[in-house]
Parts: structure tokens; C-alpha cells; sequence
């Protein structure tokens, strides 16, 4: 195995096309690290993008935030605008593993890790995020929802790779939310997952998003859901329709981690806990 | 697989070692440095006994590559004591009686303090979720919290102290 | 004197759930055991336990057993 | 062994006091060297190849790709591992278990090894060993291995004259249950299940083995007993006992788990092939598939009582699953099972089965936690049944002094009832419970152990007391034996320092197992302690030119006992001590002794619980631990065994379990997906030390390490059924159980 720790983007995308054998993305290497341990990956290179500026800042832009790729969990929590922008995507961000774990874990090795049970994957998909992509030839803006297209499988091509997320503007009166389930308090992949993304008007949930984790091949974005509870003010009818949308868009398999009836349950229970906190953050 | 430099700084000392680019961190100072405090318990991240914090920050080092550390400073637990001075963590440990087998204490030591190098005074709940990445088979982590709390509160008024010279 | 056999070793002594025997000391004891019932050798072999009048010897075969306590023959036990 | 019962209550100087641990500043600065701490000059690293089949006949397996790899220095099979046990069948299991011979039994049996200068390198040559299996039929589920269809594990245990996989059945009990039954005003009957565990400990498997050309050996290794690994290890590779030394590293956790050999034999016999030393170190992932996990078990309880609370029939029959190797599980489980309680009518039945899963090691008060969860569950439904409250219904039938105990002896001084009612009494009984809390409460039993144990106590010639005891410490325990040295000599806890010795510096001494530690070794060292007093005395008398007859020996000091002595004044055992080069030359005590008399333990627990009744989460909102030590040496060290095993059995309770998919391959051998507590998981463990003396013993100890993990199961499912208003029968108690109950209750 080689490593390389290049300076910039351009250097980093050049190393990946470049290479004939397997190449990794090392980012927190929180999930690739642990893969290398249990012999389940076997790089022949290694590209290291911690040392790469760009993808250690979170920048407020224009039109929101821009997170590099290789911002940590704790560096994602410590940023006080980003936490009262998007407390529900930093939330779920802060849930991955551990304190250790937090000081190198990535969103987007989160994401690229592609599991399905992904815990900023939701949070993201309900906010509205993007990734920017960077190959050898072209940069493209694509949303977060769009990456994954499988346990293990997303759409970037062997010479790409993530160089920041992009979160929007939050609308006045808006919020979101993040929560999982897991049987411990801390330390495991969610058997289930929820966020939710919503914008008041009087009371009135206008718009809103709701994605689910751990309950299909990727997260999904459930717009059924979202429908349930657009127009309303979040009453119990509106909770439990949510509640049924969500459990009716999962496709969860039997596991180690949890059964399919218990992931389909849980996930419109954990769906209408999500949107009572977004709902009272965004001032409903 | 070629070896690979590297020069790093570990409890203060700048050190060179070279290692293959897929070690990890936790290997090199154990293997190559002769620091064993730091224990492999799961090589996944999923037990703390290899907290060590790099540029500050707490990290498993079983999840860092040794080629990783090339310019950073590296603490492990090996580093905590001040000469024959024991960290107030150390030194409440072994009077709460916060160690049984002892492999998962250097581990929480090193968790503990980078808790309370951010939070001087936390609750019993942070101290439990700050710690929640340490895995402790033989306590039930009851006299660990109690050592920890004890050690705050020495080290909060050892600052008092400090603060009161200092004017 | 009577001996209470317990477990496994009943079915060494063709099911008895006691048996008579005279023997001063443990090894006394077990050496007659193992003549009565030679199957209960195989149980020996495994580890026995001893209790004299409620106290549980294991390697102390030297140990006298009084007249009229209670002899209960055990399997030897292991822990973690 | 009767000891002078003067000693329990005495006014203790140090024991009972709460010192600091010799081997703290060594732990808490990194310093300490566990089994993966040490390093040789010239070291290989050792790696094994397992089997991914749950259960596969190896055909053939060609090493020569392997070999052949620069770097290689050895490669072993079982063809390395010669048949040496004789017809000891128990041996000859341990070393198929170390390696496979013909066939695989489980996921991760080992089938061979390599030795290379690198992890790398060791790593590339186990690709290249190329194993043709055959894959069998497997089973690991312990109820279809029961079946009459099932696939065999081991042809040659057979019942009624054809292959079973029931190993073996064991009944304890007396009086006639048929007959008890007919007393009863109610019978509950109900079945349960659990699965199965690991001990958990966070330190892997590891040794350093050196074996020489000349049949020399040494043996650096992280374990529960190093005289026992000696013995086990020189059986099995045919050296002399005498030749190999083994050295207990710090032991990083063991509860059992480390009370067998696993890798340890594989490094000896590569270090042998490769006249080098080799490190071998498990990986986590190996340690779940292919060490000594507990059994899963599958049972059913009948109890008929009077409406008064009299208990008149008790029987149990439960089904231990020993993994692929036969074990003594169901018989320790059935001896265990109503040792509480007084009953005239008893039954236990243990059965003992083999499955397609690694050879089930011991774990902390073995097979009696199962068990426990079956009785003490039920005796709650019966409590339920006829209005009474589970304590009272305990207290009804709780045994005592002079109680003829389920599983044989009459008990003598015992402290079951003493617990009950200090929980009866205690402050968290009177707690307010909110919305979907529950209380719960069980008890526990365990039998302790004693065995063979010696100890050397040797004074320097400054007087300070250099104490080495030949149990592994595993929890606290040289602590302990430097405070009963001090005790008995009468001098300072600081100027004790106790060792654990390896085996070339003492004789035999037995596992440190079912909590024997401070029992026996605690003996030993009060003996030796005495053996070195009658030694001090006699210099004093040298030194004063008196008869040794005349010289006593009182907190530390030798006197002069009579009125023609009142000249003399005492000399302490620093001063006898800097004379010793002059009257005989270095003084010391030594003791060898087959520790009898261990003290039964008892505890029993409270447990407060919530679930969340919409995803079926379990949190523990308090917790309290009753326990009987006999006398607690160091007080701290006591509550912390009662507290790790509280925790250990909480984790069991709830979430803990293997997960063996449909290929019959563990899913989950990772602590990310066995999900022991985590420290956010728990409340503070209350604890409460009561001290019945064992009169087996000169201070009254009896072992506490194991007792505590027994009642948490069942505590924590009376509580999760008191708030969820169904009854619990399957261990874990996990979210997905606990909501599918409520389904089942609900429809």
C-alpha cells in the first residue's frame, strides 16, 4: 500500500486517476481504518486529504455553509453557527461513535462509507444537502441523496471524490432534527433513523422534509411522510399519518441489528419524535 | 511495503520512526516507540484502550495511521504525569480504587482529561457520555465516575489556587 | 456410616441415593467407594468433593470424618 | 478445616481498611505489562488460519505455498501437534480445539499457523495456505441440536447406543416433586431461553512462547492460571512440566475466559518448528469466534406452592448449550439452581448439549445465572399468583443454617436470609415508581472454591516483607494479601510488597477460578505469615540467649515472656530482621496447603427500571447489590467485584448475545455489534457488604468475585416485566423482544 497526503483537491483527484490498483479516500478513517483492521479492504493506495486546506474549513457563504470533507465531528460541534443553523445535521453528525471517534469522523466519509444506517445521512438528505464533487475533468454540485446508490455503492467514479458539503440558508422559522435508535445509549450503528426538516408559517408546517435511515439499501427521503404533516400544526393525526408514510416507505432487511417489523415500527416512532423537536426548534 | 519516515512529536519529545503506511499509529508507538500504554482491545474503535490525543484532539489510534503523525504531537498516557508527579486523574484512580484489571486505564485516563481540559466541572452525565468510548468490563464504571469527579474537583481548586498566586 | 451420593454419582452406585460405608478419613472412604462401585472410578478420576458435616473438601483426603456427620459425595465443581 | 473463629472478630488493624493497590501507580502511568506488553529479541509473529465453515471436514491442507515465502519461519498444522493425551479425553478436546485435526467444528476453529518476521508477512502466508474442506451439516441453536435429525458434532458421544449431541444429564434435588405438586394450591409452569454470552474481557488473548532446541521453554501469557497452562501446555506438546516456566503477564480481564488454553500451545509449537520466539496476539474478532464464550440455554420451571407462600415442589430441567466440546455446565447449573431456598421437594435437571460453536469456557459463576433467571422469574409469577409479596415469598422459603441444601450438603452459617432482608429494608425499595417503571428483585448463589496454594514470605534484611503468591491477580488481590501480611506480622500495609510469582518460583498453585483468590491465597499467607513468626521468635531467642519457649510474638514484636525477662526489651521485626545474616541467615515463611472449606455466598438484588414502551428500550434507573463476603479484606476491591458483575449480568440481561446466522457463522464478533454497557448506560451501583463469617476460615472470608452476576438477570426481567405488565422469558431483553412481547400480549 501506498499513502499520500497531498496539498490540494487537483493533486488528490490526479492520484486517484492515476491509480490501476484500489484506491481509498482517507478522511477520518474512522470506518476505512477499522475495514483495513478486519482485512475487509486491501488498498494499494491510500489519499489522505487531511492535509488539503480547503477540506478543513466550514465556510459561511453567501448562500449557507460549505463543509469540507475532512472537517471532524468535533470540530462540526464546536461551530456555533452551523449548530444554530443546522442543529439537526451536526446532532446526527455527533452521533457517530464515540468522543475518539468524534475527533476524526467526516460527514462525508459518513457518506461515502455508504451504509445504510449512516447517521448524518438522513439529517443531510432532510436539510437539503449537496455534495461537491471533484474528478479530473469536472466539478459537479449533486445532492446528497444522489451519492448512494447501495450498501457500499455510490455514484462517484473511480477519479472522484467529495470535496465539501454545501448546506443552505435555513428559511426563517425553520429547523431540524435528528434522531436514531440504537439499544445502547452510545457506541452502536442506529437500527433505525429519522430526520426531519421543516418551515412554519403561523404555526403551520409549510414545507418540510422527512428522511429515514437503516430502513432500505440507502437513506430515503419520504415525501408521503412530509405530505402527512405539510398544512398542519403538527397535531396527533397529522403525527401518526406521518408515522404510516414512514413505516409504509421502509424496505428494511432482518439482521444482526434489528428485524424488519421492529425497523418499521420504529421508524415512524422515532419520525414523529423528530418532528416534535424540529417543530418546537423552529418556534411552533 | 516500503517503509515510511516519519518524524512526529510524542509527550513533548520529537521522535522518528519508520513504518509501513498501512500501521497504524497504535502499533508504532507500541511496536516501534516502546510505548505500550496505549492497548489494543479492538483495533475497530470500538473500546477507548487506545485514546491518545493527536494536535489536542481525543482519538482512538488504532483508527490513525502511523504515517498520519508525521508533524503532530501525540499524547498517551505515558505523558500525563509531571515527573514523579502523578495527574490528579492518576492519583484518584488509585485512591477510589477506579482499576481492576487496569488494561482499560490508560485509556480513560486520557479520555478523562481531555474532558476536563474542556469541561472543568461536567455532570455525571457528561462524564459518563464523554467516557461512553471506553469500554470497562470489571468496574461497572461506578468508582471510574467517582475518580473522575474527585479529580475535577482538585484540579478546579488547584486552579483556584494558581489563579489566587497569579494576583 | 451413611453417604449421600449426589448427581452423576448415583448413577456410579446403580442409582443409590445412599450408601453405607466405614471409613475414618476421605481417602478411606473413596477407596471403598471405588471397590463397591469400580464405575465410580471414572468419576474420581473427574474430580470429587467431599462434604463433612457441611464443610466441602476437594484435595484434603487426610481429613477424619467424625461418627454421625453428614457425608455428602459431590461432583468437583469449577468456576470462572 | 476448623480455624480458631477468635480472628473474625478482632480488632483488624489493616484488613477491612481501604489501602492503595501495589500495581496502581504501574496501571495508571502505562507501565503495567499485560500479555501483549512483552517483546523478545528476535520475535516472529504468529498468526492462525481459521475455518470459515461452521462445520467442514478438512481434507487436505498444503502449506508448501506458504513455507516457501520469504520471511516464513514456520507453519503448523495439527500434523505439528502430535496425539500425546493418552486417552485423556478432556485433553485430547482441548488440543482439537486449539486445532483442528480432520475436521472444523466451528466458525474460526483454528487449522493452522504461521510464524513469519512480520504481520505482513504472516498475514500473506495465510493466503497461501490452501485448505480443501468438505462442508457437513451444521447446528447451533441448542433446541434443534436436541433434535433426533440433527446434525452430530461428536460421532462418539452417543445415547441409547446412537450419535447425540446430548452430552450428558444430570439430576440433583430430593424429596419427590410428583408428590409436592399434589400439596400445592398453585403450579406455574413456564419456559425460558438465553443466549449465549462472552465474558467480555478488553484485553485479548496474547503470549510470547520461546521453546529451545534443549526441550526448554518459557511462556509469557496473559491468564487466570499459568500452573495450569504449564501443565496443560507441556501435555500437549510432550515436554516436561519442570522445563517450561510460565510467567502470568498482568491480566487485562478474564472472568473465566482465561481459565483455558487457546492460542498458547500454537505458539510454543511454531516457536519450537522456528527455534524462535513468537508472539501471538487475538485479534478481537478472534476472541469472540474461537475462545470460550458461555452457553445459551433453553429451560422450563414447575413450582407448586401453598397459598401461604410454601413452596412444595420445585423442579427445573435446563438445556446448556457447551458449544462443540462436552463440559460440566448443565451439572453446575443444576447444582445451582434452588441453593437458595429450603425446599422438601427438589429437582434440578441438567443437560448438557453440543453445538456447532466454540467450546464454551467457564464464565463467572458458571451456568448458575441461567438458571437463576428461570427460578427466581417464576417465583415472582407465584408470587403474583397468590398475593404475596416476592420478598416475603423468598423470606418463606428462604434457607438457613442447617437447611439440607438442594444440591446436597446441610448448610452451615449462611447468609441468604441476612440479604433478603437488607433489601427488604432498603431505601430504594421505598422509591416512587413514574409511567412504565418497574421494580424488580432475585437472589444468587455461588459455591466458591478453594484448592492447591502456596505462598513464600521473605524478610529483607531492612524488615520489609517481599510476599509472593502464586494466584494471578485479576481483580485486586496482591492488595489483599500484602494486608494480610501485614495483619498477621503486625507491621505496616506499606512495608508488604506482594508479587505474583511464575511457575520456576513456587509450587503448583490452582487457577484463580470460582473466587478461590483471597481464600485460599489468603490462608496460605496467613500461614506463612505464622511460619515466619515461629521463625522470628526463634532469632529473638538467639539473640536474647533465652529458650524460644519463652518468647511471644505481639503486634510486630517478639517479647520476652517472665519476670526474669523484664530487662529484655521488645525487639521489633526490623531489628531481628537487620540481625538475620548473623542468627541463621534469611528469614522467611512459607506455606503449601489444599485450601478446604470454601464459604457459600449469597446475594441478592434490587433493580429499578423504564422502558420506552414504543421502541422497547431498557434503561436502568437504579441499582443496589446485597452481597455476603465473609469478611471483606479490602472493602473497595469487594464492592467492585460486586459492581463489575452487577454490570456484566445488566449487559446480559438486556442486549448481549451471539448472533449465529443461518450459514451457522457468528454475525457479530466485534464490540460494536456485541454490545456490552457502554459507561452512559448505567447508573451509579449501589452496594451493601454484609459479613456472615465462613468458619471455614480464621478471618471468615469467603470468595465474593462470582456471586454477583447471578441475580441480575432475573432482577432486571422482574423489572422490566413489572413495568411493561408481560412476562419476559428470553435473555436478552432487547428492544426488538421487548416490543414483540407487548405485540403478543396486546393481540
Amino acid at each position: 500500500m501506498r499513502y499520500e497526503s497531498p496539498a490540494t483537491t487537483k493533486e488528490a483527484v490526479a492520484l486517484l486517476a492515476a491509480e490501476k490498483g484500489s484506491a481509498h479516500v482517507l478522511a477520518g478513517g474512522t470506518d476505512l481504518l477499522a475495514r483495513l483492521r478486519l482485512d475487509m479492504v486491501e488498498p494499494d493506495l491510500m489519499v489522505d486529504i487531511k492535509r488539503i486546506p480547503a477540506m478543513k474549513e466550514i465556510k459561511k457563504t453567501a448562500t449557507g455553509f460549505k463543509i469540507g470533507a475532512a472537517v471532524s465531528g468535533a470540530e462540526l460541534g464546536e461551530n456555533k453557527a452551523l449548530v444554530k443553523a443546522w442543529p439537526g445535521v451536526v446532532e446526527a453528525t455527533n452521533l457517530i461513535g464515540s468522543d475518539q471517534i468524534q475527533g476524526r469522523c467526516t460527514m462525508v466519509g459518513n457518506l461515502c462509507n455508504a451504509s445504510p444506517a449512516a447517521d448524518s445521512v438522513p439529517a443531510m438528505i432532510a436539510a437539503g444537502a449537496k455534495a461537491v464533487v471533484v474528478g479530473k475533468n469536472k466539478r459537479r454540485t449533486v445532492p446528497v441523496e444522489k451519492i448512494v446508490t447501495g450498501p457500499g455503492q455510490t455514484s462517484l467514479a473511480r477519479d472522484e471524490l467529495i470535496e465539501a458539503i454545501t448546506l443552505p440558508k435555513p428559511a426563517a422559522k425553520s429547523a431540524d432534527a435528528y434522531l436514531r435508535f440504537t439499544p445502547r445509549t452510545e457506541m452502536d450503528i442506529a437500527i433505525v433513523s429519522a430526520a426531519v426538516c421543516l418551515t412554519l408559517s403561523r404555526g403551520v408546517v409549510k414545507s418540510a422534509r422527512v428522511a429515514l435511515g437503516a430502513v432500505a439499501p440507502t437513506a430515503v427521503l419520504v415525501p408521503a411522510a412530509a405530505k402527512a404533516i405539510i398544512g398542519t400544526k403538527l397535531d396527533d393525526d397529522a403525527l401518526e399519518a406521518m408515522a404510516a408514510a414512514c413505516s409504509a416507505a421502509c424496505n428494511p432487511i432482518d439482521d444482526k441489528r434489528g428485524t424488519i417489523e421492529y425497523r418499521t415500527r420504529v421508524a415512524g416512532v422515532l419520525a414523529k419524535r423528530a418532528a416534535k423537536i424540529a417543530f418546537e426548534r423552529a418556534g411552533g | 511495503m516500503s517503509s515510511v519516515l516519519v518524524s512526529t512529536t510524542v509527550n513533548g519529545d520529537p521522535v522518528q520512526f519508520a513504518c509501513p503506511p498501512d500501521e497504524t499509529l497504535l502499533n508504532s508507538l507500541r511496536d516501534r516507540l516502546g510505548l505500550t500504554g496505549a492497548k489494543e482491545g479492538c483495533g475497530t474503535g470500538d473500546c477507548g484502550s487506545c485514546s491518545i490525543t493527536l494536535d489536542g484532539r481525543l482519538v482512538c489510534s488504532c483508527l490513525v495511521l502511523g504515517v498520519e503523525a508525521e508533524g503532530r504531537e501525540i499524547t498517551t498516557v505515558e505523558g500525563l504525569a509531571e515527573g514523579s508527579t502523578l495527574h490528579p486523574l492518576q492519583q484518584q484512580f488509585i485512591d477510589q480504587a477506579a482499576l481492576q484489571c487496569g488494561i482499560c486505564t490508560p485509556g480513560f485516563l486520557v479520555a478523562a482529561k481531555a474532558l476536563l481540559d474542556r469541561n472543568p466541572d461536567p455532570t455525571e452525565t457528561e462524564i459518563r457520555y464523554a467516557l461512553a468510548g471506553n469500554l470497562c468490563r470489571c468496574t461497572g464504571y461506578d468508582k471510574i465516575v467517582r475518580a473522575v469527579q474527585a479529580a475535577a474537583k482538585d484540579m478546579r481548586k488547584a486552579a483556584k489556587k494558581n489563579a489566587k498566586k497569579k494576583k | 456410616m451413611q453417604v449421600s451420593l449426589t448427581g452423576p454419582l448415583r448413577a456410579a452406585a446403580g442409582g443409590a441415593a445412599d450408601v453405607d460405608i466405614n471409613a475414618r478419613t476421605i481417602r478411606e472412604l473413596l477407596g471403598k467407594l471405588i471397590e463397591q462401585y469400580p464405575g465410580m472410578n471414572n468419576h474420581m478420576e473427574q474430580g470429587i468433593a467431599v462434604s463433612v458435616d457441611g464443610t466441602m473438601y476437594r484435595d484434603d483426603w487426610d481429613v477424619e470424618i467424625p461418627d454421625g456427620v453428614e457425608v455428602v459425595l459431590l461432583p468437583r465443581i469449577q468456576g470462572g | 478445616m476448623k480455624h480458631d473463629q477468635s480472628y473474625t472478630d478482632q480488632d483488624f488493624k489493616v484488613i477491612g481498611s481501604r489501602v492503595p493497590r501495589p500495581d496502581g501507580v504501574d496501571k495508571v502511568t502505562g507501565r503495567a505489562r499485560y500479555g501483549a506488553d512483552a517483546y523478545a529479541p528476535g520475535q516472529l509473529t504468529g498468526l492462525v488460519l481459521r475455518s470459515p465453515h461452521a462445520h467442514a471436514r478438512i481434507k487436505k491442507i498444503d502449506i508448501s505455498k506458504a513455507e516457501k515465502l520469504p520471511g516464513v519461519k514456520a507453519v503448523i498444522t495439527a500434523a505439528d501437534l502430535p496425539d500425546l493425551t493418552e486417552g485423556r479425553r478432556d485433553l485430547f478436546d482441548t488440543l482439537e480445539n486449539c486445532m483442528a485435526r480432520d475436521r472444523a467444528l466451528y466458525d474460526g476453529h483454528a487449522v493452522a499457523a504461521v510464524a513469519a518476521i512480520d504481520r505482513n508477512t504472516a498475514k500473506q502466508a495465510l493466503k497461501l495456505i490452501k485448505v480443501s474442506y468438505e462442508k457437513q451439516p451444521h447446528v447451533t441453536d441448542v433446541d434443534e441440536a436436541m433434535k433426533p435429525d440433527a446434525p452430530i458434532v461428536q460421532p462418539h458421544i452417543q445415547q441409547d447406543g446412537k450419535p447425540s449431541n446430548i452430552a450428558q444429564r444430570m439430576e440433583f434435588g430430593h424429596g419427590d416433586v410428583d408428590e409436592g405438586l399434589k400439596e400445592a394450591d398453585v403450579v406455574i409452569e413456564k419456559s425460558y431461553k438465553t443466549e449465549q454470552t462472552h465474558q467480555g474481557y478488553i484485553e485479548p488473548h496474547a503470549c510470547l512462547a520461546s521453546v529451545s532446541p534443549d526441550g526448554t521453554g518459557d511462556l509469557w501469557v496473559t491468564t487466570q492460571g499459568h500452573f495450569q497452562y504449564r501443565n496443560v501446555c507441556a501435555s500437549l506438546l510432550g515436554m516436561d512440566v519442570a522445563k517450561l516456566k510460565v510467567t502470568s503477564s498482568e491480566i487485562g480481564g478474564g472472568f473465566g475466559g482465561k481459565t483455558h488454553v487457546w492460542i498458547e500451545p500454537l505458539a510454543l509449537a511454531l516457536s519450537r518448528k522456528a527455534n524462535r520466539p513468537v508472539k501471538m496476539v487475538m485479534s478481537r474478532e478472534e476472541v469472540f469466534k474461537a475462545s470460550g464464550p458461555t452457553c445459551s440455554t433453553s429451560m422450563d420451571v414447575r413450582i407448586g406452592a401453598r397459598k401461604d407462600g410454601t413452596i412444595t415442589s420445585a423442579f427445573i430441567e435446563c438445556r446448556y448449550m457447551d458449544g462443540a466440546f462436552p463440559g460440566i455446565w448443565g451439572m453446575l447449573g443444576g447444582m445451582t439452581a434452588w441453593a437458595c431456598y429450603d425446599l422438601k421437594n427438589v429437582k434440578s435437571v441438567g443437560v448438557d448439549v453440543l453445538c456447532n460453536r466454540p467450546k464454551v469456557a467457564a464464565y463467572r459463576a458458571p451456568s448458575a445465572p441461567m438458571m437463576a433467571f428461570g427460578v427466581e422469574s417464576t417465583l415472582d409469577l407465584v408470587a403474583a399468583e397468590i398475593g404475596m409479596d416476592p420478598i416475603d415469598l423468598r423470606l418463606k422459603n428462604v434457607a438457613r443454617e442447617g437447611t439440607r441444601s438442594s444440591y446436597g450438603p446441610t448448610y452451615g452459617p449462611i447468609g441468604i436470609e441476612a440479604t433478603l432482608q437488607a433489601v427488604k429494608n432498603h431505601p430504594q425499595m421505598k422509591k416512587k415508581l413514574g409511567k412504565n417503571q418497574g421494580r424488580g428483585m432475585a437472589c444468587g448463589f455461588w459455591f466458591n472454591i478453594g484448592g492447591q496454594t502456596c505462598v513464600d514470605l521473605n524478610i529483607g534484611v531492612d524488615g520489609t516483607v517481599s510476599l509472593t503468591q502464586g494466584t494471578v491477580d485479576v481483580g485486586g488481590a496482591r492488595a489483599s494479601m500484602a494486608m494480610i501480611a501485614a495483619e498477621e506480622l503486625g507491621i505496616p500495609y506499606e512495608d508488604v510488597k506482594s508479587n505474583v510469582g511464575d511457575t520456576a518460583s513456587l509450587g503448583h498453585n490452582d487457577t484463580t477460578e470460582g473466587s478461590r483468590g483471597t481464600f485460599s491465597s489468603g490462608l496460605a499467607t496467613i500461614f506463612a505469615a505464622r511460619d515466619a513468626i515461629q521463625v522470628l521468635k526463634e532469632r529473638a531467642a538467639k539473640m536474647w540467649d533465652i529458650p524460644v519457649e519463652q518468647v511471644t510474638w505481639e503486634n510486630g514484636e517478639a517479647r520476652a515472656v517472665g519476670a526474669e525477662h523484664n530487662n529484655l526489651p521488645p525487639l521489633s521485626l526490623k531489628e531481628i530482621a537487620a540481625k538475620s545474616p548473623t542468627t541463621g541467615g534469611p528469614i522467611a515463611g512459607h506455606n503449601e496447603v489444599t485450601a478446604d472449606g470454601a464459604g457459600v455466598s449469597f446475594a441478592s438484588h434490587i433493580c429499578d427500571v423504564e422502558v420506552d414502551p414504543e421502541t422497547g428500550r431498557t434503561e436502568i434507573l437504579r441499582y443496589t447489590v446485597v452481597q455476603d463476603a465473609g469478611k471483606a479484606i479490602h472493602p473497595d476491591y469487594v464492592e467492585g467485584q460486586m459492581q463489575g458483575a452487577a454490570a456484566q449480568g445488566i449487559g446480559w440481561a438486556l442486549n448481549e448475545e451471539y448472533i449465529y446466522g443461518k450459514d451457522g457463522l457468528l454475525q457479530n464478533p466485534g464490540f460494536l455489534d456485541y454490545r456490552i454497557p457502554v459507561c452512559s448506560d448505567l447508573p451509579f451501583i449501589d452496594t451493601k457488604i454484609l459479613e456472615i463469617p465462613n468458619p471455614n476460615h480464621p478471618y471468615g472470608i469467603r470468595g465474593v468475585g462470582e456471586t454477583s452476576i447471578v441475580p441480575p438477570l432475573a432482577a432486571i426481567g422482574n423489572a422490566v416485566s413489572q413495568a411493561v405488565g408481560v412476562r419476559l422469558d428470553h435473555v436478552p431483553m432487547s428492544p426488538p423482544r421487548i416490543l414483540k412481547a407487548l405485540d403478543e400480549q396486546a393481540a
